[in-house]
């Protein structure tokens, strides 16, 4: 008995269970959507096409509570699903709705809010961005300018917002807004649910630094929200987004796809006499890499024998998270390292699930060098690892 | 830790903390005394020594986590005392052996302190060990010698692996036998070392294991002591940590305490989050051990490469942090530096663990 | 730098600063221009391409180092055109050819685009490549295919390595003649790819160089390359550092400009010492080349075991200090980072420069 | 012709005599002290002999302009003589005097000073220590407490020096001491040149992390020291003490015996069958470091062209002591390594010069871990790396 795993049951069936369903559901058209991903998101409409799949099956947001449409399941049984969704190559959906916003209903919303708007998020029909980044705001957040001037019923919206993600393809984004500017930064700012079809509000998306667009800045232009979009208490819109990051604690699995990523190496440096299998170091760099990622697996373990325990991982969760995602930047330079010059083809149209055309490298370099440009990103975006490094600084050693 | 486990490690730590003094260690130390007495009785009388014993030896059947929570407590309170190689030997080399129960008792009771000797130079060490054992008319005979045993002062007996007909051979002897010629020398980590030749009669029951069976328990032997030096590693990098983390607190230059300049802080987080790592995978490994699963040797390995290099990176930034105290005798932490590097190649390096790391991934 | 050198540097850096727009440059490379023609008539115009060349050929006779101060702006302007690749084959592979006056002029004067094609695939490069020069009744015919030919799409001729029966050749071949089939793709460092397929005749004063002179050609070739690439990796890393240091300066976050957090500055200070420690080593590998003194094989290959590494770590650095900004395709920082990415395996990688040192240190 | 080298004339001749110079002049026993120098002191008994040897032969001080004693070298002249002395094992005496003390007194010093002073040093006669740190004031050196008050022609001086290497040893000191504390920090400091023996200074000497002693706290209590000891203007100490900064720079060659410790390190896994030898990664990062090594001796030699050409290196000088100190610490790593437990015996009595006994371990490692241990200091004395690294975000990047 491996008393590092808290769930030490025969989950086997279950797991089953999933791959037959992944078996039968997923095509060999969103396997390669999936395998072709380089970032957070996989191609938008192959996501959308299997949320709605997965709605129709019942398994639309895992997470959440049976009430809502959840599915029941216990920690471990989670871990499963997502472990073998990745491992069978499925694309993820824009999970926004799912994963940031309906914690968010769920706790603050009216009743009128839940049943407007949870239906849409779990079957896939409303896509919904995040509007909580600005120019002038980014690891300091509670400083953001965007405006909410209450009107009679309206509020009236100005300014803007960036990096917002998918917002060229959502008809939602959740906003936080300053409604009070009398008061100090944290405590004046509300959270808002806007329709992207309301008047006042463009999107200009800009490409990334891999080409591809994923980022929009909106624009708010006296665009007027009904005040019943309002999410929580006016002035209470920093409470109702700290919730979110109480709720995701522990809910990071980062070596999933870290061991994905060094299956991907090996079969690259094992395809071809390949120069940097050549080097000797480059195995050892390997190896150590493999232990960074069981350490890092162990600690997920912890993590979740501690929230299966009822307790609270603490800062756990922000060390896995600057963990997880420099380590993905590790095995995103081996890989690019071992895939040399082999990477630098820019084939933005191999990306599309329906491409079946060749490719100007071997399979597995495809997606390696937009995989290495966008890790850049994951110790950015969510909190810097800067500011990651600030909280365990504060929080766990009490500097 | 389940229940069982918080009560054993509470209560150790109870004990250390009340009596394992650093300044009354640093005087031993200075006098050559590396083990003393009276705590080594106390260890006995506590339960220690017996902790990877089976029950059906008298011993408490408990397991590599239960050694690893004391060998942690080794690192955080600098314990000179052969407490890791004890429980090492006791486990992989006594208690298999068919002589046993001539042995066990004395050392589990604390009158005999037995410490393996491997090593032979800067060579690649236990692969082919040059001393030998040998049957002559009056029964055997142990011959070559070893070298640079840690905390081989505090030793009564040796357990030499010795090469033999049938291949290895563990041989217990003690320090004071005829033949037995040893050369003791302060160390760098506090526990002092020995350079011993042998040239002595052996009794049957002084051979404890041999052939297979030896080869089995040097593999255990090894195994067990990575996993083991790692969780004292842990115990003093963490150690290291804490003490940087008081220190930078009270520490004013320029007007602030240390602990506000975020360069500092941000090199502190750093050492956190790669102590708890290193916790993960040490706990993991002993649950791996205890649990006999197919990836223990592979847990063992990642282990000892993953200690060993935040024990020594963590330990540097201590210095670094702390500043010219730190370079100290008197002071703690460079303490805390000096163990985490004989720990570093104690045995197993982290190079040759990472390389059978390799092995057994296949 | 001489007071030549320093001439040459600032003519050159005033003309791409007042000419080498970074928004034009994005704009041209979206519609698959990577050379653009002005600039290459004005790089033959200022000398650039007749730098390498000897005297007696009608060139400027100067050496690696001024190569290299090109190559360092070509860095730092983030230059599409194949300038260090045709500096590289000019001076190993054209220059010493018996053909060399058919071709030479062409290429200096800017009419010609000559880049060498080596890479086959993943395999390890250029040990023996499976194009093939044979003797055909009507002369000779390349047959083979080449991949991944950085900057290809702006090569008028490729110079193509072959196996021959008397070991290598080197033969230029026009990209547009009968029997070459090129695929042009674009890339992420902006400067275009292309895979070609040869089925073709050539004729004798295509051969450039055969045998042991192809061989030596090889050799000088990549050291060449592997300085250029040095030289244009710290260009463009210094440049990404300046770019991190104003922009800190301006970036207001928690009501102080990022440059005050000093943690963020220790990080640019490190990027800085790291830089500087490359210039060194850089420009010792052009002197050394220059003075073709015994040392400078080794200097060669210590230059872009260190530029690689710098320029990752000072690149990712760049990035990460800049935050989401960075990662736009907008602004400039990602580019150096993605132009260093690609400099980093061009004709050899940090990997083999580094077995490469240590086979020449002996 | 190698343009790094700003002197490329003929120095064969020169290097020539050195040699024969030293292996004249140094026994066998100095030139084992020379190599069992574990920090920047060799035994101490050793380097005064070299000191007086320097001296008779005129070396003594060859930085020193010819007036007071230097030799009238150039710039590489002065690097030959430290190569080969650093090569041949010359031990290092204690250099306060010499390096630290005597371009201060050139410089500010009143003619009645020079001539008391600077014969002493040369000759290694007169011992001196540096008194600037203090118990509350390390990288803050200017929040020092130590005071000096006036008393008719005496300073009274009381408070406590500590890191004072060598106090134990030295027969004077000079003391950064606090005249005025009504004004700001560093305007309200003097230097002051004390003899040892004056009533009311103690020393305590006290071990380092080795086990050896080097370093000292000093005591003073109501020490009288003449006015006539005073160093520049009253209230003018921390302009005498920068000036000090001014003249290092350039100074440093650390590459000689980073290429020292290489060359060890070589020898040791050469010796015998090595565990660390046979982990195929140790070579390459033995090649690495000796690229960085290069990397810096080149540094080292662009600073020289900066100084033979007249101009200032500026924060190079900085750069090379992060970077110096560093690269010695990586080596004493690697070396550690290397040695495994062959570098835990702790003999001291064999860093002295006259023990001809066993050693416990191979001759190579008996230094090693000493070395090691004393390699963390390097990056904490004399401005820590993380003084030099703020001193290069200040001057040179202007952050």
């Amino acid at each position: 008995m491996n008393a590092s795993n808290p769930y030490p049951g025969d989950y086997s069936a279950f797991r089953e269970t999933v791959r037959e369903f992944l078996t039968a559901g997923l095509t060999p058209e969103l396997a390669r959507a999936g395998e072709r991903t380089t970032s957070v998101f996989s191609d938008f409409e192959a996501g959308r096409q299997w949320q709605s799949i997965l709605h129709a099956k019942g398994w639309g947001a895992p997470e959440w509570p049976l009430e809502y449409g959840g599915t029941g399941w216990d920690i471990q049984q989670r871990y499963i699903f997502l472990e073998e969704c990745r491992l069978a190559n499925a694309p993820n959906p824009v999970m926004m709705g799912v994963q940031m916003l309906g914690p968010m209903l769920m706790h603050f919303g009216t009743e009128a809010q839940k049943s407007a708007y949870l239906p849409g998020i779990i079957s896939g029909d409303d896509v919904w961005c995040q509007g909580y980044s600005e120019p002038g705001s980014g690891s300091d957040l509670a400083s953001l300018k965007t405006t909410a001037n209450r009107d009679g019923d309206e509020y009236v919206v100005n300014g803007t917002k960036i990096w917002t993600s998918m917002a060229h393809y959502a008809n939602w984004i959740f906003c936080l807004v300053r409604t009070d500017k009398s008061v100090k930064p944290q405590a004046g700012i509300s959270f808002l649910l806007i329709d992207m079809a309301t008047p006042g509000i463009t999107v200009t998306p800009f490409s990334s630094l891999d080409g591809e667009i994923e980022q929009c800045q909106v624009f708010f232009e006296d665009a007027r929200v009904p005040v019943s979009n309002l999410l929580g208490e006016e002035n209470q819109g920093w409470t109702v987004a700290k919730y979110l990051l109480e709720f995701e604690r522990g809910g990071q699995h980062f070596t999933i796809d870290l061991k994905k990523q060094l299956r991907k190496l090996r079969r690259l440096i094992g395809s071809e006499a390949n120069a940097a299998a050549e080097d000797p170091t480059f195995v050892y760099r390997i190896a150590e890499t493999e232990i960074d990622v069981l350490a890092l697996e162990q600690t997920e373990l912890r993590i979740k024998g501690t929230v299966a325990a009822g307790e609270h991982p603490g800062a756990l969760s922000s060390l896995v998270k600057v963990s997880g995602t420099e380590l993905g930047q590790q095995c995103a330079e081996l890989l690019i390292e071992a895939a040399g010059q082999g990477a630098m083809p820019w084939q933005s149209e191999v990306l599309s699930p329906e491409y079946e055309g060749p490719t100007a490298a071997p399979e597995e370099c495809v997606t390696t060098m937009a995989e290495y440009i966008n890790s850049r990103s994951t110790t950015i975006y969510g909190g810097t690892a800067e500011i990651q490094r600030g909280i365990i600084a504060k929080h766990v050693l009490g500097l | 830790m389940t229940e069982d486990q918080t009560l054993l490690h509470d209560a150790s730590d109870r004990y250390l903390r009340d009596s394992y003094d650093f300044n009354a260690r640093r005087e031993r130390i200075a006098l050559g005394v590396y083990t003393d007495p009276q705590h080594w009785r106390a260890f006995a009388e506590m339960g220690w020594l017996a902790l990877p014993v089976p029950e059906i030896l008298d011993g408490l059947g408990l397991g590599t986590r239960e050694c690893a929570i004391l060998a942690e407590l080794c690192g955080q309170y600098l314990i000179t005392e052969p407490l890791i190689d004890v429980l090492a030997a006791v486990s992989a080399l006594i208690a298999p052996s068919p002589h046993a129960e001539r042995w066990l008792g004395h050392v589990v009771g604390g009158e005999l302190i037995t410490v393996a000797a491997i090593d032979e130079g800067a060579g690649q060490r236990s692969k082919k060990p040059s001393t030998k054992l040998t049957q002559v008319d009056s029964g055997w005979r142990l011959t070559g010698s070893k070298q640079w045993i840690n905390a081989g002062p505090s030793a009564t007996h040796f357990i030499v692996l010795a090469t033999v007909e049938e291949g290895f051979a563990w041989v217990i002897c003690p320090r004071d036998a005829a033949g037995v010629n040893c050369e003791d020398f302060p160390t760098h980590d506090g526990r002092g070392g020995t350079n011993c030749a042998f040239n002595t009669e052996i009794e049957e029951n002084q051979i404890l294991l041999s052939g297979e069976p030896a080869q089995a328990a040097l593999d255990a032997y090894r195994e067990l002591a990575m996993i083991l030096s790692s969780a004292e590693t842990l115990g003093a990098a963490n150690a290291a940590l804490d003490t940087t983390v008081e220190y930078t607190k009270q520490r004013v230059q320029f007007g602030q305490p240390l602990s506000s300049f975020q360069a500092l802080q941000h090199r502190m987080a750093n050492m956190l989050i790669q102590i708890e790592l290193t916790r993960s995978l040490v706990y993991a490994a002993c649950d791996a051990a205890d649990g006999d699963t197919p990836d223990q040797s592979r847990f063992a390995r990642a282990a000892k490469v993953k200690a060993s290099s935040v024990g020594r990176k963590v330990s540097q930034e201590a210095i670094q942090l702390h500043g010219g105290i730190a370079t100290t005798d008197e002071y703690i932490v460079g303490h805390f530096f000096k163990r985490i590097t004989a720990l570093d190649s104690w045995v197993c390096s982290r190079g040759e663990a990472l390389k059978e790391f390799m092995a057994v991934s296949g």
